[in-house]
């Protein structure tokens, strides 16, 4: 199992805060994101979004960032804080 | 404590901070402090508030790397970051960067390394409640990140 | 007073002249506080004072000077230049340099382009009286300029 | 009249702190400097350090600043506040 993250506007464009993805086989963000979108075939695009920032256990990652069971992965878009 | 790093929705008190950071044994030369804080806009906008959304388990951890980047390219005595979350007034302290050193160059830069870095690194997202003008309904955005932060950052 | 020179033999409060910084309309966005402080020796060696001797007549225009020449380039809304003369100890502060500005790197950049042209061009001299060593008599020395400071100023 | 003022180590090294020069009919800094060293022969060498400032109406001022009768000259050597 997989704990996903999503953040500030795009957790509100997906309307969805936290989502555990089960059965996932795959070894990367990128499969990951497929996998996804294959379950909810309306964040497509969503999940297209080149700025989409992703972090991988609370640390800064990438489309091609290696993931296991137990993972936190979150999306987020450009951060604005400071 | 060498850095201090504190995410919370209380207001912090720069004056207390300056003094912290200012080492006992007076070796200290130089001390650099940025306080940013919550800018209204120009009427007749108005800000009403700001929400200030973060991704708790990330941000501190995102911010204690930052402070470690930075004593490793400079000679730094003690440094501090401190980013207020939740809802914030015009006028508000939204964050504090401050460095201590022997000398002022390494404090000047440090502190702006680590702003350049947490603007574009750090999870935190802005949301605006606003007054287009005084007689209407107040709306609300998400914040746009900033190319000209992303340049900032790439300066390091 | 969008622009503040003192030069006093008086101590002065960070947090008072970080108030004075914040515009009260809230359109500050970004402060940026310098405070230099007198640095003891390394053990040791132990600094028992420091004199500051100045040019009376000169140091107020020249520092005015550098507050119009940082306000000409950048966007600034009050700037602070505190420096202090006559004998000093280990711990006590200096000189304070403050500047308020709607966007941080405003702030930033004349903040250190002040500090870095008043170590070069205001007529202020230190002389350090020290201990060699715990046993030894006191020394006075008047402080070298250095070349690093020239090169600071020199980017501007 | 042209009144000159010295500063920190210089001050100390000429065991001068102003001085006061009467009938000087040239017309720059330098011309000031080697009219001084005439008078006072001893300075010559204080003079001819080449990192001393010099300051004219407390402006920055160099060797071939103007100078006229009713102007405060300043030598000190490089500053070190901050």
């Amino acid at each position: 199992m997989i704990k996903v993250c999503f953040f500030a506007d795009l957790r509100e464009r997906l309307g969805c805060a936290e989502l555990f993805v089960q059965d996932f086989s795959g070894e990367n963000i990128n499969q990951l994101k497929t996998f996804i979108v294959k379950q909810h075939p309306h964040w497509e695009k969503i999940f297209l979004e080149k700025k989409l920032l992703i972090a991988v256990n609370h640390a800064m990652a990438s489309n091609d960032t290696a993931i296991a069971a137990g993972d936190e992965v979150a999306f987020f878009p450009p951060v604005t804080g400071g | 404590m060498r850095n201090l790093v504190r995410v919370q929705t209380d207001d912090f008190d720069l004056n207390k901070e300056y003094n912290r950071l200012i080492t006992t044994n007076s070796t200290c030369g130089a001390v650099v402090l940025f306080s940013g804080l919550v800018r209204d806009f120009i009427p007749p906008q108005q800000l009403v508030s700001l929400e200030l959304e973060h991704y708790p388990l990330m941000t501190e951890t995102m911010l204690g790397k930052l402070s470690m980047q930075a004593n490793a390219r400079w000679a730094l005595q003690r440094t501090t970051i401190i980013h207020r979350t939740g809802k914030l007034l015009p006028g508000d302290q939204i964050v504090l960067v401050g460095v201590s050193s022997a000398h002022r160059t390494d404090a000047f830069e440090a502190a702006q390394f680590i702003m350049d870095k947490l603007k574009t690194s750090a999870p935190f997202w802005k949301k605006e409640t606003l007054m287009p003008n005084p007689d209407s309904k107040p709306e609300s955005y998400w914040v746009s990140a900033k190319d000209s932060d992303e340049q900032l950052a790439q300066r390091w």
